[in-house]
């Protein structure tokens, strides 16, 4: 499970920490002067109305968006920005707010693509699929079908994801980021467009995601109760501005949180 | 109807990962390589063999090069001509340079120059995507068709300015030049176009092929991942080469016999992109089938119509041609932008799933 | 010669080691399970089971105590009932889908100590009732998901267990303990106890042993000519008669394969993958397979569809009798040969029964419809009867005699006979050693001289010879004039037309006999509307006099076929009305399960039924309904009644056969 | 040494020794750059409006070239096949919004850019089947073009422009100026640019999508038709034009996809480039080098600023 070169960080300990981040866009301040950490083991939520700047929160931890300002610091190594080939093998998977799957691709190739960075039989043995290729090609098909397992998948295993409903899109793309067995998983709007009965499925599926495997979650997801019952910490953000960091219940009861989020419409 | 696939389980994820996991496929590939090698050979005459076939051949091994970058990996070439060219002049120029070594050696080695230059003309994948990356090919195929005409040491200085394929033997059979047999180049193209497609096939199956793929459908999701982009993407322009590089060495050497540096030009480069686009993205079996409707529609054109008792003029057929190609285009695009692969999986799925229509 | 063998093999530990010296190399058994078929042979499967048991010992569990079985059909819930079976303990299967409450109520029954279960789910019910629960100490279970966070001082993986047991039997002395054990197990000893699923009254405990056991199965495996080389997909529930006698005691005698499925949701594609060769399903899921097919082919097109009726045509007409053996003119071998290529072969690949030689359905009517449709299709389909209480059997048909009406002759050394209430008892080889725990229920169910009693009513048929099955024998009633008036045997060949939905038969210490229908909105509502009927709803259709017409050739036709029967002859009905509302089971018309509450509807229909035995041509009703939306309000509707001319009983008997 | 001197330093001199050659190259680069940015100019048309990048702008130049000689040749008068090679550029613009945008709304850009390819295919095999294949010569004469050269004794030696030059010089400008205010002053234009950031945008203006993509295939048609006589008239007027009018793509990139100015300033910078490149460099590798420099400038260009010169920077999203 273990990244490779990554020192051990204990349940408990800081995991990730973003010390005073900020990003702009062409004079757009998306993310100002944020900090927050995630500890190794928990939920941790992001929070905050639309435009608040949380994706590109996720996408600055990840090394979508290089910041400007700022530190990242991933088990203890700290960085001005993160590159997406770090990150990926640090051990930071993700999913994205509109499904981002390979979408001339069955499920099944979806989530071995999330193998690729396990894998590494050369051109040559490709080439003939066979031998070491074909080995380490099936040890991964058993990892796969472990998660595939997981998440109660099978049957549309062999369907090109393209066709599949948007609930069972998101498990595969859930399914594709746990088959890089994260140290941190991001989680962008989980549960985004999805039904009552479908929202219960992902939380579930979170939680023994964070159970089973032991991941580090941090998740964006606008739903307030699931936010609630998920996560052990929550840092709202609101205008690219850091207003609130805590358990639920102290978030809760926040009155900048009420003011500019929890007011409003929710 | 013919699949009859209840009782075929998989007791092990290498079965269930093959190429072919049913019966019936793997005895219809059977068939079909039982005619290639056996069949045609026996009954077919020297227009078949050496008009037909050997051609065919030759353009789905190219088809299937610019099906890996274009098809698989998302990336549009309208270099494949170019490359094919590298892939020809780079043979010509080692057979010519080290007569004595195996000209089947000298035909795979070909590839590595033509991957090597692909490579390079895939740089600018990095930052440019879509018909930006179209159009940066381009410059790979003027320019290298320039090099062709304006480097007098590729075709060695002959006045013909093109390259003239030397006699070669092997095993003491003449493979190359005007006095080798139809069935001898026949039988020495389809043993490398068997053999690389099951190459394409097999890395297409594995890592390297969801590398590509996952480039193609999502890239930022792949990048993500941890997908470096341009090692891939220049992976898949130099593999992509290679094949195509291969392809443009058999059609100088094995059906030419001969090539001035115009049979390299854009053109060339259209067609393998049209077969590929008919045949079918992302296929390898459509590489197959779009070049057998585009090779072979211009000779049904110039044999039936005469037939039918219509004489059409030699230009007029060629005009006739591109007419049906540019429509065909058209229309597989708006009607099944899959091509013919995906009708022939539709058919399958039918008969798979036959009486029932799904 | 294998089966010889078997006759010395009194238990089913003695089975397993007979297979793993016979076919140790030969599958045992299959379970799709992440994305493969997972296959372990006779001799895989003996020393994990050995492994198993002694785990299983060490955790406590001796011989004559009860551990519970609860989940789906998945190899190590099978290793576990042979385990069990190998240290003389008994296991106690309970179906996966039980609720708490039943569930509670079987372990508590069952005295359990242990139970091997599947997953989370299973042991958060159990942990739900631990409290009425007081024996049970150990869960030994499969799925280690979400699992992490639970106490583990009561429960164990099994994985864990087996590896304990290995590791013990890294010590011969062990070894030969355990051989001990299984040498000390006798056939008369319970092998295990299956809980009746409680349709009437609380659930039962029906104590089977390993030697009947045994022996009953070894009978049908010689029947249906079962070899080690057969395959059978386990998807029927694991605590149901049918799964442990089908599977597990014939897969253990004959040595063939079973194939566990890799979920609920993905048997019918893994029925397809398997490609099995003895194949059980109930009458529901056979119609529910056809309707699927026939919907499928509604989409086919038009040339399509035209084919497959036109051949479904010919194998009705063919197919059954070139099944059968008999003689079929040339034209129509041609015709049906044809239509194996196109239709027939592919339809069974496509539903997975290509390699299936031997079929059974049972567990209540099937509608000859539906049944010569499988077979015409060239599906071996035959039916049997039996209960728990048998250890499945009773009768089954023989090959090349197939009646969709009868239930087939006595299976071999089963004595069967008919008491003077109509009821039907027997004698078997597999039966029952009697109800756990409670002699006295054991003692009603046995005749004194050691037959039990079925509860079902029926007799032999003349013309065949074979048992029919007419109805619960309570249910069974009679007209004032003596005649035998069996309410679900007429209900059921209503039924079995698709423009019929629901019957309520009426008869009983009556002068003749009645019927109420509800006509099948979907099916007579097409059929309005080929001939340009116009209706607004179905009230209005049901009271629709060519709707009236149609029924009237049903019950016409019912009644010619109750005729054929001189047993049935009198049964014929006489007058039919068509309910102005569907029997619904939010109005308690219906149970949940869709079974007509005869009681309720006497009651609440007792204007129309009062009209139907005083001769008026039409009655009026009103009743009270629930709307969807959980209002109440109230129908009325003036019922029209149909006379129906009876048929006399034919004199000459054996011209249908 | 001597080939840096031969790179750097001594074309500079020959450009300083003899200046009138010099401006005669940089004349003839800026008339060949000017008929690069018309064509280019119809791809933007095209890609600003529809998102389709149009590669068979480079053949509707031919066609339309083709098709007005040949109906002359037909013995149709100039003026007359004039009016109906526009009326042939119109129904073709129907045509293809009809058969090819329309069935293939919503694909991706490049299923619509491939369909290009197929109409290129296809109107060179019908231009040359109704035309026949061999060369023709723009009916320069009938039009009232001007022939002939105006010689200017200037910067030491002897300017020469051909008259006809310098009326397509004229005429590309006029045209340019009338597109632009066409854009930014009616409601069309408006509408066309709308239609760009947004499909509902445009229909609130009331066009529909269909009559905007005949509009701007239209208004390319005719940019065509005008590259075409000019073009024609300077060299022959065949399908071999095609790998000329192929240069645009590279104009395109310099200029960005979108932008009016850049199709100009683009096609100036080729056209020039690859003229002052083949007479003071070309020599060095062997001359031939203006078939392949415009890409090589463009493979530059993409790979520093893959936006273009005008373009604006796409900021990727997740």
């Amino acid at each position: 499970m273990r990244a490779p070169g990554g020192p051990e960080v204990a349940a408990g300990d800081v995991l990730l920490s973003v010390e005073n981040v900020s990003l702009s866009f062409g004079g757009v301040k998306a993310v100002s002067d944020v900090s927050f950490d995630i500890r190794k083991g928990e939920i941790r939520a992001i929070i905050g109305p639309n435009g608040a700047g949380k994706t590109s929160m996720l996408n600055i931890i990840n090394g979508f968006y290089h910041p400007q300002q700022g530190r990242i610091t991933f088990q203890g190594k700290t960085r001005s920005k993160m590159r997406p080939h770090d990150a990926a093998h640090g051990g930071i998977a993700r999913t994205f707010q509109n499904v981002a799957l390979f979408r001339g691709m069955t499920a099944l190739d979806n989530i071995m693509a999330g193998r690729t960075l396990k894998m590494n039989k050369n051109l040559f043995w490709q080439l003939l699929r066979y031998g070491p290729a074909m080995a380490e090609e099936v040890e991964h098909r058993h990892r796969v079908e472990e998660i595939i397992d997981f998440l109660k998948i099978q049957e549309i295993r062999r369907t090109p994801v393209g066709r599949l409903p948007y609930g069972l899109q998101k498990r595969v793309e859930l399914g594709r980021a746990l088959a890089m067995e994260p140290e941190l998983l991001l989680l962008d709007e989980p549960m985004a467009g999805m039904n009552m009965e479908e929202k219960e499925d992902m939380s579930r599926f979170v939680l023994d995601v964070n159970d089973h495997y032991g991941t580090t979650i941090a998740l964006i997801e606008h739903d307030m109760g699931v936010v609630m019952d998920l996560s052990d910490r929550v840092v709202v953000l609101d205008h690219g501005i850091k207003i609130a960091d805590g358990t639920p219940d102290e978030v809760k009861k926040n009155k900048g949180v009420i003011d500019a989020y929890l007011g409003v419409a929710h | 109807m013919f699949y009859r696939e209840a009782g075929q389980f998989k007791t092990s994820y290498a079965s269930d990962q093959a190429v072919f996991p049913i019966l019936q496929d793997r005895i219809g590939v059977f068939i079909i390589l039982a005619i290639a090698f056996v069949v045609i050979p026996l009954t077919g005459n020297d227009f078949i063999i050496n008009a037909v076939m050997i051609p065919f051949l030759v353009f789905s091994l190219a088809a299937i090069g610019l099906n890996l970058l274009t098809g698989y990996t998302g990336q549009l070439s309208l270099g494949t001509g170019a490359f094919m060219g590298v892939g020809a002049y780079a043979c010509y120029k080692l057979t010519t340079i080290y007569p004595g070594v195996n000209i089947i050696i000298w035909v795979i080695a070909s590839g590595f120059f033509a991957a090597a230059v692909g490579a390079v003309f895939g740089l600018p994948s990095l930052r440019i995507k879509g018909f930006y990356l179209a159009i940066a090919t381009l410059a790979a195929q003027f320019f290298l068709e320039w090099c062709f005409i304006r480097i007098p040491w590729l075709y060695n200085y002959n006045v013909s300015a093109a390259i003239e394929v030397p006699q070669r033997e092997l095993f003491g059979i003449i493979v190359t030049g005007p006095r080798a047999s139809a069935e001898t180049r026949y039988y020495i193209v389809l043993s490398i176009v068997v053999v690389m497609t099951w190459m394409a096939s097999n890395l297409m199956h594995g890592r390297i092929g969801r590398m590509w793929m996952a480039v193609r459908d999502m890239d930022i999701a792949a990048e993500l991942m941890g997908i470096r982009l341009l090692p891939t993407k220049l992976l898949a322009f130099a593999i992509s080469s290679f094949y195509c590089g291969v392809s443009g060495a058999l059609m100088v050497f094995l059906w030419y016999g001969g090539a001035e540096s115009a049979v390299f030009n854009i053109n060339q480069s259209f067609t393998i992109l049209f077969m590929i686009i008919i045949g079918g993205l992302g296929s390898l079996l459509g590489s197959f089938l779009g070049a057998a409707l585009i090779y072979i529609l211009p000779i049904i054109l110039r044999f039936v119509p005469p037939q039918l008792g219509i004489p059409l003029h030699a230009a007029t057929i060629e005009h006739i041609t591109f007419m049906t190609i540019g429509a065909l285009i058209v229309f597989f695009l708006i009607a099944e932008p899959a091509g013919l692969a995906r009708l022939w999986q539709i058919g399958k799925q039918k008969l798979r799933v036959w009486p029932f229509p799904y | 010669m294998p089966l010889n063998a078997s006759a010395t093999a009194d238990t089913f530990p003695k089975l397993l080691i007979r297979n793993a010296l016979l076919y140790g190399s030969r599958p045992s058994m299959r379970h799709k399970n992440l994305g493969v078929w997972q296959t372990w042979t006779w001799g895989q499967v003996i020393e994990i089971v050995r492994a198993y048991a002694v785990g299983l010992h060490r955790l406590g569990l001796t011989r004559g105590e009860t551990i519970a079985i609860v989940g789906a059909n998945r190899p190590k819930l099978y290793w576990s009932v042979m385990a069990a079976q190998m240290l003389g303990a008994v296991p106690v299967p309970v179906y996966a889908d039980a609720v708490a409450e039943e569930l509670s109520f079987v372990l508590a029954h069952a005295e359990v100590r242990y139970a091997a279960v599947e997953d989370q789910e299973q042991i958060d019910k159990i942990q739900s009732v631990m409290e009425r629960l007081p024996k049970l100490e150990q869960m030994v279970y499969d799925e280690t998901r979400g699992l992490r966070d639970y106490d583990h001082a009561r429960l164990r993986s099994m994985n864990d267990i087996i590896e304990d047991g290995r590791k013990a039997l890294a010590d011969p002395k062990v070894g030969a303990w355990l051989d001990a054990e299984i040498a000390a197990g006798k056939g008369s000893d319970p092998s295990i106890i299956l809980y009746t699923s409680g349709t009437t009254g609380t659930s039962k405990g029906v104590v089977l042993t390993g030697e009947r056991s045994i022996k009953a199965a070894t009978d049908t495996v010689v029947f249906d000519k079962l070899t080690e080389n057969d395959v059978a997909l386990a998807y029927l529930p694991l605590a149901w008669v049918g799964d442990h006698y089908l599977n597990y005691a014939q897969g253990l005698v004959s040595g063939f394969c079973m194939a566990c499925p890799e979920s609920a949701d993905t048997a019918m594609s893994d029925l397809r993958e398997i490609g099995p060769s003895f194949y059980f399903a109930p009458p529901r899921t056979l119609e529910l397979l056809l309707t699927r097919v026939m919907i499928r082919m509604e989409d086919a097109s038009p040339i399509k569809r035209k084919a497959f009726h036109y051949f479904i045509g010919v194998a009705r007409r063919y197919g059954e009798r070139i099944l059968n053996g008999q003689s079929v003119p040339l034209t129509g071998r041609l015709l049906y040969w044809l239509g194996n290529i196109l239709v027939y072969g592919p339809l069974k690949n496509v539903l997975g029964f290509s390699r299936v030689r031997v079929a059974y359905t049972a567990g209540e009517a099937v509608g000859p419809d539906l049944f010569a449709f499988y077979r015409s299709i060239g599906l071996n389909l035959k039916q049997l009867y039996g209960q728990t209480e048998a250890f499945l059997y009773v009768t089954a048909q023989p090959d090349g005699e197939i009646y969709s009406d009868t239930v087939g002759p006595a299976c071999p050394n089963v004595d069967i006979r008919i008491a003077d209430n109509g009821e039907v008892l027997f004698k078997s080889p597999g039966m029952f050693s009697g109800y756990f725990k409670d002699d006295a229920k054991t003692a009603e169910t046995m005749t004194p001289d050691g037959y039990v009693m079925t509860g079902d009513a029926g007799y032999f048929d003349e013309k065949t010879g074979h048992l029919k099955i007419i109805d619960r024998a309570k249910d069974v009633g009679r007209l004032n004039d003596g005649s035998l008036f069996p309410p679900k045997y007429i209900e059921n060949k209503l039924k079995f037309y698709p423009n019929i939905r629901e019957v309520v038969a009426l008869g009983d210490k009556r002068d003749f006999v009645c019927v109420m229908l509800n006509i099948d909105l979907t099916a007579v509502g097409s059929w309005a509307e080929r001939n340009n009927l116009v209706y607004g709803s179905y009230q209005e259709l049901a009271g629709h006099s060519q709707v009236y017409d149609m029924i009237e050739k049903h019950v016409a036709e019912a009644n010619r076929s109750l005729a054929e029967d001189k047993v049935m002859a009198g049964a014929q009905i006489k007058r039919f009305l068509i309910l102005h509302k569907e029997l619904d089971a939010d109005d308690g018309e219906l149970t949940r399960t869709q079974k007509v509450r005869r009681g309720f509807i006497a009651d609440r229909y007792a204007p129309l039924i009062k009209a139907l035995y005083d001769g008026s041509k039409e009655a009026d009703i009103s009743t009270e309904v629930m709307f969807e939306d959980g209002r109440k309000g109230v129908i009325s509707a003036r019922v029209k009644i149909r006379d129906m001319t009876t048929v006399p009983a034919p004199t000459v008997m054996g011209k249908a056969a | 040494m001597g080939i840096l001197y031969n790179i750097f330093i001594d074309p500079f001199v020959q450009m300083g020794q003899a200046p009138d050659l010099f401006v005669q190259t940089l004349w003839e680069g800026l008339v060949g750059g000017m008929l690069y940015a018309l064509i280019a100019l119809g791809f933007v048309l095209i890609f600003k409006a529809s998102g389709v990048f149009n590669f068979a702008q480079g053949i509707m130049v031919v066609f339309a070239a083709l098709t007005l000689v040949g109906l002359h040749t037909a013995g149709v008068p100039a003026f007359l096949a004039l009016g109906l090679t526009i009326a042939v550029m119109f129904a073709l613009a129907w045509t293809i919004e009809r058969v090819v945008l329309r069935p293939l709304v919503n694909q991706p850009d490049i299923i619509l850019f491939m369909a290009t390819f197929g109409i290129t295919y296809f109107l060179i095999g019908f231009g040359e089947f109704v035309f026949g294949g061999d060369p023709k010569v723009m009916i320069t004469e009938a039009l009232y073009l001007p022939k002939g050269s105006i010689t200017y004794k200037a910067f030491g030696g002897i300017v020469s422009l051909q008259r006809l030059d310098i009326v397509a010089v004229i005429v590309a400008s006029i045209m340019v100026a009338v597109l632009a205010v066409f854009f930014s002053k009616t409601r069309i234009g408006r509408a066309l640019r709308a239609v760009a950031d947004s499909h509902s945008a445009a229909l609130s203006v009331g066009i529909s999508l269909e009559q905007i993509w005949v509009i701007v295939w239209f208004a390319a048609g005719l940019v065509a038709l005008v590259t075409g006589i000019f073009w024609g008239a300077r060299s022959d007027v065949s399908f071999a034009l095609e790998v000329i009018a192929l240069k645009a793509l590279p104009v395109l990139i310099l200029g960005g996809f979108t932008s009016i100015p850049g199709a100009i300033v683009g096609g100036l910078i080729i056209g020039i480039g690859e003229k002052l490149g083949e007479f003071y460099w070309g020599p060095l590798v062997g001359s031939g080098t203006d078939a392949w420099f415009a890409y090589v400038i463009a493979l530059v260009f993409l790979l520093f600023r893959p936006q273009g010169l005008f373009g604006e920077k796409i900021i990727e999203r997740v």
